[in-house]
C-alpha cells in the first residue's frame, strides 16, 4: 500500500493532434538548472501546449547565461518557426533574440524580463514579475507582524531568487537572506537548523522553492523554532502541509500556464497572427495557495500541473 | 642466512631437475624486438648466470619468467609444464621469485610493509583479518640485519633509504620468499664490495638449499664466483651458451666485452 | 614501539590540530556554536559527507578517483523508491536493488578503468553524467515529475528508516544515527588501512601500481574493490536521504563529489594516490562540516559565504602542512620547490 | 624524420578521429546540425571553453590544476565593469587593471603551491572559493544587485568590443573572433610546447619535477607561468564575456573549471602531468562543443542530456584511446593490469 | 670523445688547483644524520674517488656539491668562495655536471629532449625562440655512440630504454655539459664491462682535460684505475683519505669490505 495509484497514472493522455501535424517547429528556451520541479511544470504547459496544437516542441535549457544565448543561438541556425524563452538575463540574450529577429523568427518571452522583453524585440510575454511576487509576499507576512524573515537562496548567485529576495525585503525591511546548497537536502537542514539557531529572532523562513520548504520544516522541528515556512511554488507534498498547516501559503506564479501560453501564443501568432496580451505583458500570477484553495488545488498539483 | 633459505625452501627439489625452461623465446615491444629465440634451463640447484652488454634483452628475459610481460614467440615451461604468465602472482604461486632491476618498491611505504608486499602474514584467513605486524617487522628488520643493512628505523618508508639499501631490500624480500626459483636481475649493481659479498653468498645458500637460480649481472668475476652455467645474450639473442668448467673467466670477460677491446682499455687507462 | 605508534599517529595528527584551530576559532566568534545541539548538528551534516569520504579517501589511496560518488547517493535512493512505489512491493526489496544495483555500477566503474586503461576520472566522468541523466530521465518517466514520490506509507518504511535515518534527542540536541555508522565506517577504514592486508594492498596499487603488481598484488582486484566500496557508501547515504526525507529530488547530489574529494584531501591524501588515513579523512570532513556551518553561527553575511568558506579551507590546510613538517620533521626543504625526497607530507608531483 | 613527424602527429591522432566520428554521427543524427550557421555556432561554443583550456592543458602538462581557471573570467569582467562604472573611467583602463588582478591571482597560485608545498588542487580551491565569494559579495557591495551594470554606454566600449567580441558574418553563419584568438593560442601553445625550450621545461616539471630540479630547469618559475598563462586565459575569456554580453552574472562561471579539465583530458591529457598536447586539448574542446550543441540539434529530451553527454564523452575517450593504441602499437598489454611500461598512452597511475 | 670534453672544457682551468672544498660539512634529514665532518677537494685535472658501504652517505655528500640539498654543518668553497647552493641550476651554472644514483630523467621525455633538459639549444634569445630541434637530435645520437649505444630511436621516451642505456645517456649529458666539475655517482652499477671501459676512458679524458672529477663506485678496481684521491666513507664519516700511491688496491678494497670478511668471502665461494 501506499504506492502508486493505478488508477490516475497516465493522467494527460486524451485527444488532440498529434505532435508536429501543424507543421510548426517551437524552441523553448530556459534558464532552468535541470531537475527543478517549477520548470517540469512549465515543460509540462508547453508539451502540453505542443500536443494540443500540434506543434513540434523543442525544449532546451541553461543556466548559464552565455549558454542559453547559445541555445537561443542554435535554434536560429536550425531555422525554427518560433522560439520561446525566459529573459532573466536581458542584456546577455539581447544579441541572440535580435539574431532571431533578423532571421525572421518570432520571439516570445516567459517568466523573467518583463520590463525589457519589448526593448529586446520579443512579441509578447507570459509570466509574473519575480520582484512583484517577492513583494505580494512581504506585504502579506508583514499584515501578520513579521519582522524578521529569512530568505532562503538555494542557487547562489541566481538573478531571479535575489530578486524574490529583494521583493521581500521592499516590505519588510528586516529580511534576512541566506544561501544553502539546495543540491543537497541534509546540507539545507543543518544550514537553516544553524540560522535558526543563530539568530532566534527569526520568525519567518520564505523558501524560494518547494523542496527548500519541506526541509525549512525539518529544520524548524530540529532547533524547536516557531517561524512560520511559507513558500514560492508548489508541490505535492507542499500541497499536503499547507493543507496540514505546516506551511503558511505557497505563492504560485503557475508556470503550466506561462509553458502553454508561450507554446499556444506561438502557434496562435504564426496561424492567425494574433497578439494575446494586446502589446501588454499578460500577467500569471502571483497567485495565494493556502489553506482556503488548497482542496481546490491539490489533486492539480498530483498531477504535475499546479 | 641459509636457515631462512632451508627453511623456506621446497623440500621436495631434486637437484638438476628442470624447473623453468624457454625454447626458443621470442618478444616484441610493438616494433622493437627485445628478445629473439632464446633457450635457457634453470635446474634446481644451479645457478644460471645471464651476462650481456646493456639492452640486450637480459631484463626483457626475466619478466617473461617472472610474469610481468607474456613472451610473443616459443615456449616456457615450469615444471615440465607449459605455461604463459597472466600475473607475476601466477609466477610467485609457483615459487618464483625476482629481484627486479627497477626494484619494484612502492617508495611511501614502510620497509617492512615492502618488505611483505603482496604475500603477508596474517592472523587469520577472514578477509580482514588483522596482519601479524610485530611478526613482520621482526622478520624484514632481522633478514635485513643478516645481508649486513642496519636501517635506523624500519618503519621509515623506503623512498628514504639509499640506493644500495632498497637493492637489499628487494633481494632480503626475494631470498625470503623464493621457494624453488630465485631470480635476479642485477643484484650487486647498487652493493658495495661487503654487500656483493652476502648476496654472492645467498647465491651460493640457495643453490646448496635446491633451487634454481637465475643471475643477471655485469660482473663476470661474480658470475664466475657463483655460476654452473653462463648464457651470453647479444642484441637479443644469445652468442654463448656454456656449463662451467667449458669456459674460462677470461673467455666470459672477453665475450662479454667484445674481444680485444677490454685489453686495450686496460692498457689505455694503465698509469702505473 | 613506541616510536611506531608515534609515526601511525602522523598523517592525521596536523588534521587534527586543524580542525581544533577551526572548532575553537568558530567556538570564540560564535556565541550560538557553543552548545551540545550546535556540535550534533555539525557531527550530523558532517557525517552525510564523511561517510562517503571515507570510501572516496580509500580509493583515492589506492590511485583513483570516483566522480559518480555525489549522484550515486541520488540514483541509489531513486531505484529504492521508485521501484517500490511503482510496483507497490516492500521497501526492503527496493533497498536490496539498490544495493545490487550500485555495486554494478561500482563494478564497472573499476572495471572499464581497468580494462581499458583510460584514467578513473574521465570513466567516472562518465558515469556521473549518465547517473545524473539517468535520475532526471528515468524519474520523470516513472513518476512524472522530477522528485520521487512519497514513500511513508509503504511496507518496511518504518524498519528502514531505524536503520538509516533513526535519531534520538541527547538533551537538547538530536544525534542521528548516521554519525554512529560514520564512526563505524572509518574504523573499519582505519583497521583495513593499518592493520588488514587489503590496506597494504590499497596503499601499494596508489603509490606504485606496477611495482605492487611486480610483487604479486592483486591489482585488478583490490582497485575494482575500491570502487564498489565507494558506491557501498554512496548507496547507505543515499537510503539515509530517503528514509530521512521520504522524497528525493532527481537533480540533486551534483556537486558532492568534490566535497568528498575536498574532505579527503583536506585530511592529508595525497592526490596522487598512495598516501593518506582514514582517520584523516573523517577529520577533513569534520573540517568541512565545521567549517560550512560555522560560518552560519557566526552570522556573517552570506554573500561572502564561499570567500569565507575558502580563507577556513586554505588555513586548515595550512595548519596540517605545518604541524606535519613539524611533527615529522623531514629533511629540510630546499627553498621553495619542495623537498626532493618522497617524504609524502609534500611530495610527488604536487610538491 | 619520417618516423618522428609520426610520433610528434601521434597524441592528437585519437582525439581527431574521436572528434570525427562524434562529428559524423551529429550530422546524420541531426539534419540541422548540417549547415555552415550551426558548423560555427559549434566553433564558437567550443572557443569559449577552448582558449582557458589550452592553458588549463599546459599547467596540466606541468602537473598541476587549477580550480579558479572558471570563475576568474568572472572576476576578471565584474572588476572591469565594476571599476569602470563606479568610477565613470575609460574601460580600457579597468580591462589593463583586470589583467593585473588576474596576473596577480595566477602569481598567488602559483606562488602559493611552491612556497607551501600544499598540492594545487587545494590552494587553487580555495582561491576558487575566495573568488567565488567575493565576486558576489563584492557585485552586491558596488552595484546592489547580483549582476554587472550594463557598460555599453561607457568609453572605450566599441573598440573593446572589436577585440574582444567582434565577429562577421559569413553566409548565413556568424564567425566570431573569439574562433580566430583561440586558433592563434593554439598555435601558440603547440609551438611553446614541441619547439620553445619552456616547452621542454613544461613537459619535465610535470614528468618529474624533482629530476627537472636535479638537471637545472627552473621548476618554481615554469610553474608560476603556467598559473600566470591560465590566468591570462581566463582574463581573455572574461573580457570576450564582458563585451559579448555587456552585462555579468556575478554566480556565473562556477563549473565551468572541470569542462577546462575534462577538455584536456578528453584530448589526451594525463591527469599527473607531463604528457600532452595543444592540438589535442584543442580537439577536446572541440568534442565538448560538439556533443553538448549536437544534442540540442538533435533535439533529444533534455532530461536526458547528461545522460548522452556521459555516453558520448566516454565514446570519444574510447575511440582516442583505441587509435593511439593502434598508432603506437606499443606493448601487447598484459591483461587487465595495463601496461607496465611507461608508454604515455595508459601509462602513470591510472594506467 | 676526447673532442667533446675538450671542446667543452673551460680552458681557463690549471691542473691541481681546487675547485670544489668540502670542510667539516655535515648533513642531517630531519633526526638522521647522514653526514658528519666530511673534509674533501676536487681539484682540476685530478679524479677524487668517493667509496663505502650501502647507506655511507656518498650519494648526501655529492648532492651537496650538485646543489640538489643545502649542507646542514661545516663549509663548502666553489672556487674558493664560500657557498650554499638554493638550487642545482646554480651549481650547473658554476660549471659543476651531475650524473645522479636516480639517475634524474623524465620517463615520459624523449631520449634527446631529455639529453638537453634544462641546456636546450636555442635559435635565439627571445622567450620563446624554437629550439635547434635537429641539432639536438644529432648531438644526443652521436654523444650515445660515442659510448658504445645506438638507441633505436632517439625519439622514444627515455622509459622505454633499459636501465643501462638510461644510465649512459644520464653519463653522456653530464659529461657533455660539464664544463669544469664532473659528478657521477656509481655511473658503472648498471653497466656492462664494454660501457664501464668507455665510462673510464671518459673519467680520464675529463681529466686530462683539466675538469675536477668526483667519482664514486662501489668497484675498486674502477677507482684504482683512474683515482688520484681516495676517501672511504664509514656511517657519515671519511675513515680513510689518501692520495694516490699512500694507498695499495688490495688496502683499498680491504678497508672497504670491512678487514678479513673479504678473505673469507673468497674462500666459502672458491668451487674450484
Ligand atoms: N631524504 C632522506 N630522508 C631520510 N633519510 C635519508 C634521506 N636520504 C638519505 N637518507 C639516509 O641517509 C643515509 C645515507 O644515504 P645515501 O643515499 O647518501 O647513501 P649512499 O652512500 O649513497 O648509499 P648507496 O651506496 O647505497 O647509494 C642512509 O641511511 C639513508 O637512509
Ligand atoms: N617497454 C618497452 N618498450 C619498448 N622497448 C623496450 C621496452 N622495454 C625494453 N625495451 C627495449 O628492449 C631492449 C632490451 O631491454 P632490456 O631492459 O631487456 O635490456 P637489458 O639487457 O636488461 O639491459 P641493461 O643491462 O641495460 O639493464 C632495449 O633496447 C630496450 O630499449
Ligand atoms: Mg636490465
Ligand atoms: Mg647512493
Amino acid at each position: 500500500s501506499g504506492g502508486r495509484d493505478d488508477g490516475k497514472a497516465d493522467s494527460d493522455s486524451g485527444g488532440g493532434n498529434a505532435a508536429g501535424s501543424s507543421g510548426y517547429t517551437v524552441a523553448f528556451v530556459t534558464h532552468e538548472t535541470p531537475g527543478d520541479t517549477f520548470w517540469d511544470k512549465v515543460r509540462a504547459g508547453a508539451e502540453q501546449a505542443a500536443k494540443d496544437t500540434g506543434v513540434t516542441l523543442k525544449y532546451s535549457n541553461d543556466p548559464d547565461a552565455a549558454k542559453q544565448a547559445q541555445l537561443i543561438q542554435s535554434a536560429v541556425d536550425a531555422k525554427v518557426s518560433g522560439i520561446a524563452t525566459t529573459l532573466v538575463t536581458p542584456d546577455a540574450l539581447a544579441g541572440a533574440v535580435k539574431s532571431a529577429g533578423t532571421a525572421g523568427i518570432p520571439v516570445v518571452g516567459l517568466n523573467a524580463g518583463i520590463d525589457q522583453y519589448q526593448k529586446l524585440g520579443a512579441l509578447m510575454y507570459f509570466g509574473s514579475d519575480e520582484s512583484l511576487a517577492g513583494t505580494s509576499v512581504g506585504k502579506r507576512i508583514a499584515a501578520q507582524g513579521v519582522k524578521h524573515p529569512l530568505c532562503v537562496i538555494h542557487q547562489t548567485g541566481s538573478v531571479a531568487l535575489e530578486a524574490r529576495c529583494a521583493g521581500v525585503k521592499s516590505a519588510v525591511p528586516g529580511t534576512e537572506n541566506i544561501q544553502v546548497n539546495g543540491a543537497d537536502d541534509s546540507a539545507v537542514t543543518t544550514t537553516l537548523q544553524a540560522k535558526l539557531a543563530q539568530d532566534k529572532s527569526i520568525d519567518y523562513v520564505v523558501a524560494l522553492n518547494a523542496q527548500v520548504a519541506l526541509d525549512a520544516i525539518n529544520a524548524k522541528q530540529q532547533s524547536s523554532s516557531t517561524a512560520k515556512v511559507s513558500t514560492f511554488d508548489l508541490n505535492p507534498e507542499i500541497a499536503k502541509r499547507i493543507k496540514d498547516g505546516q506551511v503558511e501559503f505557497a505563492i504560485d506564479q503557475q508556470p503550466y500556464v506561462q509553458g502553454y501560453l508561450a507554446v499556444s501564443s506561438l502557434y496562435l501568432y504564426l496561424k492567425n497572427g494574433n497578439d494575446i496580451g494586446g502589446g501588454k505583458p499578460v500577467l500569471t500570477g502571483p497567485s495565494f495557495v493556502d489553506s482556503a484553495n488548497i482542496e481546490k488545488i491539490l489533486p492539480f498539483t498530483e498531477k504535475n500541473t499546479r | 642466512m641459509t636457515d631462512t633459505l632451508a627453511d623456506h625452501a621446497d623440500r621436495a627439489l631434486r637437484r638438476g631437475e628442470p624447473l623453468v625452461e624457454l625454447i626458443g623465446v621470442g618478444k616484441s615491444y610493438g616494433p622493437i624486438r627485445a628478445l629473439r629465440d632464446v633457450d635457457l634451463v634453470a635446474a634446481a640447484g644451479e645457478v644460471t648466470c645471464v651476462l650481456g652488454d646493456n639492452g640486450a634483452g637480459k631484463s626483457t628475459l626475466i619478466k617473461i619468467i617472472s610474469g610481468l610481460h607474456p613472451h610473443t614467440a616459443g615456449t616456457m615451461r615450469v615444471d615440465r609444464v607449459e605455461r604463459s604468465f597472466g600475473s607475476p602472482r601466477e609466477a610467485l604461486d609457483l615459487g618464483i621469485a625476482t629481484v627486479y632491476q627497477d626494484l619494484a618498491v612502492v617508495p611511501l611505504m614502510e620497509v617492512w610493509r615492502n618488505f611483505f608486499l603482496g604475500s603477508e602474514l596474517v592472523a587469520g584467513r577472514y578477509p580482514l583479518a588483522g596482519m601479524r605486524i610485530r611478526e613482520m617487522r621482526r622478520i624484514a628488520d632481522q633478514e635485513l640485519r643478516k645481508m649486513g643493512i642496519a636501517v635506523a628505523d624500519i618503519n621509515q618508508p623506503i623512498g628514504t633509504l639509499s640506493g644500495g639499501q632498497r637493492q637489499c631490500v628487494a633481494i632480503a624480500r626475494a631470498v625470503y620468499f623464493g621457494a624453488r626459483v630465485l631470480i635476479l636481475d642485477e643484484p650487486t649493481a647498487a652493493l658495495g664490495v661487503k654487500q656483493s659479498g652476502v648476496v654472492l653468498k645467498y647465491i651460493a645458500a640457495a643453490r646448496d638449499a635446491g633451487l634454481a637460480v637465475v643471475f643477471i649481472t655485469h660482473n663476470p668475476q661474480h658470475a664466475y664466483l657463483v655460476g654452473d652455467h653462463f648464457v651470453i645474450l647479444k642484441l637479443g639473442a644469445a652468442v654463448l651458451d656454456a656449463r662451467r668448467g667449458t669456459v674460462t673467466l677470461d673467455e666470459l670477460t672477453t665475450q662479454m666485452a667484445g674481444g680485444d677491446e677490454l685489453a686495450e682499455l686496460a692498457r689505455e687507462l694503465d698509469r702505473r | 614501539m613506541r616510536r611506531s605508534l608515534r609515526l601511525l599517529a602522523r598523517p592525521e595528527a596536523g588534521a587534527l590540530a586543524a580542525a581544533l584551530v577551526i572548532f575553537v576559532f568558530f567556538l570564540v566568534v560564535a556565541p550560538s556554536f557553543r552548545s551540545m545541539a550546535a556540535f550534533c548538528t555539525v557531527l550530523y551534516q558532517s557525517s552525510t559527507i564523511g561517510i562517503v569520504a571515507v570510501g572516496v579517501g580509500l580509493l583515492m589511496i589506492g590511485g583513483e578517483f570516483d566522480l559518480s560518488a555525489g549522484v550515486i547517493t541520488i540514483s541509489a535512493g531513486l531505484v529504492n523508491s521508485m521501484f517500490c512505489w511503482y510496483l507497490g512491493v516492500n521497501l526492503w526489496a527496493g533497498a536490496l536493488l539498490s544495493l545490487a544495483f550500485c555495486l554494478l555500477v561500482g563494478f564497472l566503474n573499476g572495471w572499464l578503468v581497468m580494462r581499458t586503461g583510460i584514467p578513473s576520472f574521465l570513466v567516472t566522468l562518465g558515469t556521473f553524467f549518465v547517473l545524473q541523466g539517468a535520475n532526471l530521465g528515468v524519474t520523470k518517466l516513472v513518476t512524472g515529475s522530477v522528485s520521487s514520490r512519497d514513500i511513508s506509507a509503504i511496507d518496511g518504511f518504518t524498519s528502514l528508516q531505524k536503520v538509516f535515518a533513526w535519531s534520538f534527542p541527547l538533551g537538547a540536541a538530536t544525534v542521528w544515527i548516521t554519525v554512529l555508522w560514520w564512526a563505524l565506517f572509518v574504523a573499519l577504514a582505519a583497521w583495513t588501512l593499518q592493520r588488514a592486508r587489503i590496506g597494504n594492498w590499497i596503499y601499494a596499487v596508489g603509490g606504485a601500481a606496477d611495482s605492487a603488481r611486480a610483487v604479486g598484488v592483486p591489482v585488478v582486484r583490490t582497485k575494482i574493490g575500491l570502487f564498489m566500496t565507494v558506491s557501498f557508501l554512496g548507496w547507505f547515504v543515499g537510503m539515509h536521504l530517503l528514509y530521512r526525507f521520504n522524497t528525493l529530488q532527481a537533480g540533486n547530489g551534483v556537486g558532492n563529489e568534490f566535497l568528498y574529494i575536498i574532505a579527503a584531501v583536506v585530511g592529508g591524501t595525497l592526490l596522487t594516490g598512495g598516501f593518506g588515513n582514514a582517520f584523516g579523512v573523517a577529520i577533513g570532513a569534520f573540517i568541512f562540516g565545521t567549517t560550512s556551518l560555522g560560518i552560519v553561527y557566526a552570522g556573517w553575511d552570506p554573500n561572502w559565504f564561499k570567500a569565507f568558506l575558502g580563507v577556513m579551507l586554505l588555513l586548515a590546510v595550512l595548519v596540517n602542512t605545518y604541524v606535519r613538517r613539524l611533527s615529522s620533521a623531514p629533511a629540510p626543504a630546499a627553498p621553495a620547490a619542495g623537498p626532493p625526497v618522497p617524504v609524502p607530507a609534500a611530495s610527488g608531483k604536487e610538491g
